[in-house]
């Protein structure tokens, strides 16, 4: 699939298509500014057929690279015609190329985690700082932000923001992630003393990098964010790759722990830069809060949740952390009894319960889909008859007890 | 391993040489508390077979007491760039960057 | 008309038979007359998803129905760039007033979100709760003071022929607190009773309880169910106690500085997104022709969310603050009272507006030496740069905006040339961060001349923007009768001393004894104590380069350097060495700070 | 006079320095023999003030003897550059020319 640069390229060099992608442009212009440049129904007509043409143009499906030269130049292609060409009614795409990679592919090549989960008690994130000094590219890129972040430019600016971001931007552009992510998604023990989570939280130098004067409001951040064509990448990015979905046996509707982590730390160096909260379970957020919402108050704490209680980004971390990735991980659900009654108190404990571990019949069903996911993917032979308990109730747990109205 | 062995840089014959050493930021003897540690690398080695005749008059002048009490240099085995600077976080989670303090590249000079 | 969620979603599986209900979107009613007509609309409306044929919507009820039976290759036919065996499919619906049903597809549309799931549905064994409630947390919201009217369906239509013999019913459990909510036995849909305020409640937690009633047993389940009461601009603003401020303005008197403020309440919530936001708008607007008062005066307004002051619901507090947009005159002298009318421009009620008054006097600073006379002894060691004392006009210290200069002259123009040239000893400067000034010596040849014994100045204080002055008398006097050329301090910086014994002996710029002292430090590792060679320990270092330092970078480096520093430090804030390890000294291109047993290094010539 | 006080070159101050000897030919102990006298200038001094952190930290690294045998140099007073050629005619009638034997510019390196 070509990136939109050299779509855009190749469109404009053949007459037909040049025209066809000129009037779309105008159209969309017009639209914008809703002071359509075409008016009255016959643009319509241009605009439509402008549209059906460039469906068979390399422009249709055309992505962009995370890091790839021109990258702004390719997103503004992308998003200049997204809305009105690709527009498919799944999930907000992401404009960036899938990458598909998995965890254990980083894993096998870091030094520092030989393959088995990192040690409970050590302080990971130290280790991993420790060996990125060890690593000339990663010591040069890390001290390449962490001057711009700590150089002071005036009484009242703790630092020059736009520089830092670009820093920590090349950063995670540039270091292999076997690094990188080894200081953003070090693993740090339960209880731990802070010492190991101040230092992942300080990673991307909180006070230039993240803090500011005063706390925006989240929906006028995600404005703001979606106002420059990268950091509307990276969030979209982060959208399509993070995406929870409980159900599923790693916790994200797409399966990869990967994808998802490298979107995240796509964020980092964006006005939508998120960082670790002071919690005790893994949980970041943006600099925002949800005050003065006025009537998008849901709107807003959707918004935040996706990042304070992602069950698909905690998993990615925690894997990173422990060195393991999707298709490994096999959480033990509790053995639970059913009962007739179900009180309003259980209930609410079930439900926080619900929310990272999975039901004995539904992980039936991610077992099967990831094992044929799994399959497709190695394309090795796994012959596992996938049986649906409930064709044969024999094998499902009958519910007991009596009741009262 | 940390602190023991310093390792050629490869590709290195005898003289002027760059050495690499795995140390702890401690080891610097800045005053700086960290945990972090660091590839230091310097400059060493005899540097005869780059000498002038500079150097060979100085050597006898010096030789023969013509310079009193003064002792002027011969050539040096010197860094002529410096690696890239070094990051790191203290104990008071405060950043620190040191510049120029690891050879790259070394010459008689 | 409008969407009582924000978003529908639901679990469809293989083999959902065709006809069979999905969900129910509901549109609430904001005028009697009106009645929702649904449609289903795409965002590419030429050429929607493959999966659009798979469901058809009824356009009175709201109800989604699937057009087709899911089959297994359904699933398969839904490209997508990721594995996992579930598919997220979005749908939009939109709903328009019957009476504009032909363009229902451009009105307001609300996201419908099905997850496919590669797999049959669950079997009747399973959870209860899957046949009552859908998965993850439930809420809907309503717009307060609106028309009653159904707000959910709270069957899940998906799992209705899962279990075909048992019978589910819904009912809302009797809370504490009266909750203008029940449910429609008929139909299992959630209806809003009765118009409701959010400025009395803006959130319901209604338990949804679930009666399901099989062959042999009756199960009970619930769930909570959030409401979430949609705010409009129904409540004036008011204040609370005083709508005045009274305000003095007489040492703070510089463009931005801020006095007092006034707050006015609205138990309304205000978004701060969108910018330019249309609810609860607060314009204000001065109320006076006085151009000096328009010219000098503004009025700055800020907002805040606030709960617990209203009864633990959200509601705004406004706060106005005076300003000053220039300079005030020092001898400007002037009562006034200024009105400020605060509108909330989307109340629709007619008192909506509010008056704050800012009762402001200006008092004159008269620019004085009230009886008082400068006597300093300087000492004829004193080096160059040695700061010898401060001076500053009555409440110096507290001006803002009044910019005042000093100036020496000499007192009696009579005295001999000889004695006339002994003046140039002593000059002053203005200090950088207030109004005060600095003597310090400007000259070190007189020291070593018997006939200059002691100086008369006067010292003038002029204030800049109306040239008002004021003098009084500045005495110095010599300590010693003279001392020889030889003691001449040369003008060095004490900075490059790295030990005591050749700081103390040392004559540096910037010391009033002629000598530098040492400051030995004696926290381990990189410390702010740091040993250093100074002109003076009053002034240097105190990581803040004042006038004094600032005019020659060799009198305190250790607070004025911009150098590179070499070994273990902190910066300072711009300048300077705020923290070293060690020794910190300073040559003209470079600061070292290292420990001090290191002083002597192992050879000098290690060539 | 020859062999005997070195001049401070004009406007340095204390450190590494330029200095100049006047000197005989045969004095440079280069073998020649020829009565021709030559300015012998060469670099000498202090180099403190011109330490990086590398130096700095080779002082303490050898201090601590983190180095093991290795004596890695400091800073030197050097010639960055060198005065022109000098040629002159021994006893025999030959003419000879050197170069760079003499310094005529001075930094620490």
């Amino acid at each position: 699939r070509l990136d939109c640069v050299r779509a855009s390229e190749l469109c404009l060099k053949e007459p037909a298509c040049s025209t066809k992608y000129r009037t779309m442009r105008q159209c969309v212009a017009g639209k914008e500014s809703n002071s359509s440049v075409l008016a009255g129904l016959e643009s319509r007509d241009e605009c439509r057929s402008a549209l059906d043409a460039l469906k068979q143009s390399p422009l249709y499906n055309c992505r962009c690279k995370r890091g790839m030269k021109k990258e702004k130049n390719c997103l503004r292609i992308y998003w200049g015609i997204y809305q009105h060409l690709q527009g498919n009614d799944f999930l907000e795409d992401s404009p960036y190329e899938p990458v598909n990679s998995r965890l254990s592919d980083i894993f096998r090549l870091a030094p520092i985690y030989s393959g088995e989960p990192a040690l409970a008690k050590e302080n990971n994130c130290l280790n991993a700082a420790k060996a990125c000094n060890l690593n000339d590219t990663c010591k040069k890129y890390r001290s390449a932000y962490i001057s711009p972040c700590t150089s002071r430019v005036s009484t009242a600016e703790v630092c020059n923001k736009r520089k830092c971001h670009k820093a920590l931007r090349q950063f995670f552009d540039k270091v292999p992630p076997k690094h990188s992510y080894g200081m953003l998604y070090c693993s740090c023990p339960v209880g731990d003393t802070s010492a190991c989570s101040e230092r992942r939280r300080q990673t991307i130098v909180p006070a230039c990098s993240y803090e500011d004067k005063e706390k925006p409001n989240c929906l006028a951040l995600q404005a703001s964010c979606k106002s420059n064509y990268i950091c509307r990448s990276r969030l979209a990015d982060f959208f399509a790759n993070c995406q929870p979905e409980p159900r599923s046996l790693s916790g994200c509707l797409k399966e990869n722990y990967a994808d998802c982590l490298l979107s995240y730390s796509g964020l980092i160096g964006t006005v939508m830069t998120p960082n670790y909260l002071r919690s005790p379970k893994i949980s970041v957020s943006p600099f925002c809060d949800c005050s003065s919402s006025g009537n998008s108050k849901e709107e807003c704490d959707r918004f935040t949740e996706f990042f304070t209680d992602n069950v698909c980004l905690r998993n990615a971390i925690q894997a990173f952390g422990n060195g393991t990735d999707v298709s490994v991980w096999q959480p033990m659900p509790p053995v639970q009894t059913t009962t007739s009654i179900t009180t309003p108190s259980q209930r609410a404990r079930e439900r926080d319960r619900l929310s990272n571990v999975l039901e004995p019949e539904d992980s039936l069903y991610q077992f099967c889909g990831s094992l044929q996911a799994q399959k497709l993917k190695t394309n090795n032979t796994i012959d596992v008859l996938c049986v649906d308990p409930q064709i044969d109730p024999s094998s499902s747990n009958t519910i007991s007890g009596n009741s009262s109205e | 391993s940390k602190g023991g062995r310093e390792e050629l840089v490869k590709g290195q014959g005898r003289g002027c040489l760059l050495k690499e050493i795995h140390l702890n930021v401690t080891d610097l003897g800045l005053g700086y508390r960290t945990k972090e540690e660091l590839i230091f690398r310097y400059c060493s080695g005899p540097c005869y077979d780059a000498e002038t005749n500079y150097d060979k008059i100085l050597n006898n002048l010096t030789h023969n007491k013509k310079l009193d009490k003064d002792s002027p240099s011969r050539t040096c085995c010197r860094p002529i760039a410096f690696d890239d600077d070094l990051s790191f976080l203290d104990d008071d989670l405060e950043y620190h960057t040191l510049k120029k303090h690891s050879a790259k590249k070394c010459a008689c000079v | 008309l409008y969407f009582p969620q924000s978003t529908y979603s639901e679990t469809i599986y293989v083999g959902q038979p065709a006809g069979a209900p999905v969900l129910q979107v509901h549109s609430m009613r904001e005028r009697p007359s009106e009645e929702p007509y649904f449609c289903l609309s795409w965002r590419n409306i030429q050429k929607p998803p493959l999966y659009a044929a798979w469901f058809h919507l009824d356009p009175l009820t709201g109800v989604l129905y699937m057009n087709k039976t899911l089959e297994w290759t359904d699933f398969d036919s839904l490209s997508s760039s990721t594995l996992g065996y579930t598919r997220k499919l979005t749908l939009k619906v939109a709903a328009a007033p019957v009476s504009q049903k032909a363009t229902c597809i451009h009105h307001s549309r609300v996201d419908v979100s099905l997850t496919f799931i590669n797999a049959t549905a669950p079997s009747c064994g399973q959870k209860m709760e899957k046949l009552c409630f859908p998965d993850g947390d439930i809420s809907s919201h309503i717009k307060e003071n609106r028309l009653p009217g159904a707000l959910r369906q709270l069957r899940r239509f998906t799992h209705a022929d899962i279990c075909p013999n048992y019978t589910i019913s819904y009912r809302v459990e009797a809370g504490t607190i009266e909750m203008p909510f029940a449910v429609n036995n008929a139909t299992s849909e959630l209806v809003v009773t009765a118009p409701v305020d959010r400025e009395e409640k803006e959130l319901y937690r209604l338990i949804i309880v679930c009666n399901v009633r099989t062959a042999d047993m009756l199960h009970r389940l619930d769930t909570p169910l959030l409401i979430n009461i949609y705010d409009e601009d129904d409540t004036a603003p008011y204040v609370n106690g005083t709508d005045s401020e009274d305000v003095l303005i007489e040492f703070s008197r510089s463009e931005g500085t801020v006095f007092g403020h006034v707050f006015v309440y609205d138990r309304d919530t205000t978004p701060s997104y969108p910018k330019d936001q249309t609810e609860n708008k607060f314009v204000g607007t001065l109320m006076t022709n006085d151009s000096w008062i328009k010219d000098t005066f503004t009025i700055l307004h800020g907002f805040r969310e606030e709960k617990a002051m209203f009864g633990n619901v959200r509601g705004t507090v406004h706060e106005y603050k005076l300003s000053l947009s220039r300079n005030v005159l020092v001898d400007e002298r002037r009562s006034v009272q200024l009105d400020y009318l605060v509108n909330d421009t989307t109340y629709p009620g007619t008192e909506g507006t509010v008056m704050l008054h800012f009762n402001i006097t200006i008092l004159p600073v008269p620019i004085q030496f009230s009886n008082i006379t400068y006597i300093f002894v300087l000492s004829r060691k004193s080096s160059i740069y040695s700061q010898i004392g401060k001076v500053c006009v009555d409440n110096c210290l507290k001006f803002k905006g009044i910019d005042i200069v000093y100036q020496l002259e000499i007192s009696d123009r009579n005295v001999s040339s000889d004695v006339l040239s002994c003046y140039t000893t002593v000059n002053v400067a203005r200090s950088l961060e207030e109004m005060s000034g600095v003597l310090y010596v400007n000259d070190t040849k007189p020291f070593y001349r018997p006939e200059c014994q002691e100086l008369q100045y006067v010292l003038v204080a002029q204030e800049q923007q109306k040239q008002l002055q004021t003098k009084t008398h500045l005495l110095i006097i010599f300590d010693e009768l003279s001392i020889k050329m030889a003691e001449r301090p040369r003008s060095l910086t004490c900075a490059e001393k790295r030990q005591r014994g050749e700081c103390e002996t040392f004559k540096g710029m910037g010391a009033p004894t002629g000598r530098c002292h040492w400051r030995q430090g004696t926290d381990k590792g990189i410390s702010e104590n740091y040993s250093t060679c100074s002109p003076d320990l009053r002034t240097c270092p105190d990581g803040y380069c004042d006038v004094i330092e600032s005019k020659n970078m060799s009198i305190c480096p250790q607070d004025c350097t911009r150098v590179p520093i070499i070994g273990g430090h902190e910066r300072g804030l711009m300048l300077g060495i705020k923290a070293g390890y060690g020794t910190c000294y300073c040559y003209s291109e470079k600061c070292f700070c290292e420990q001090d047993e290191m002083e002597e290094p192992i050879c000098d010539d290690m060539c």
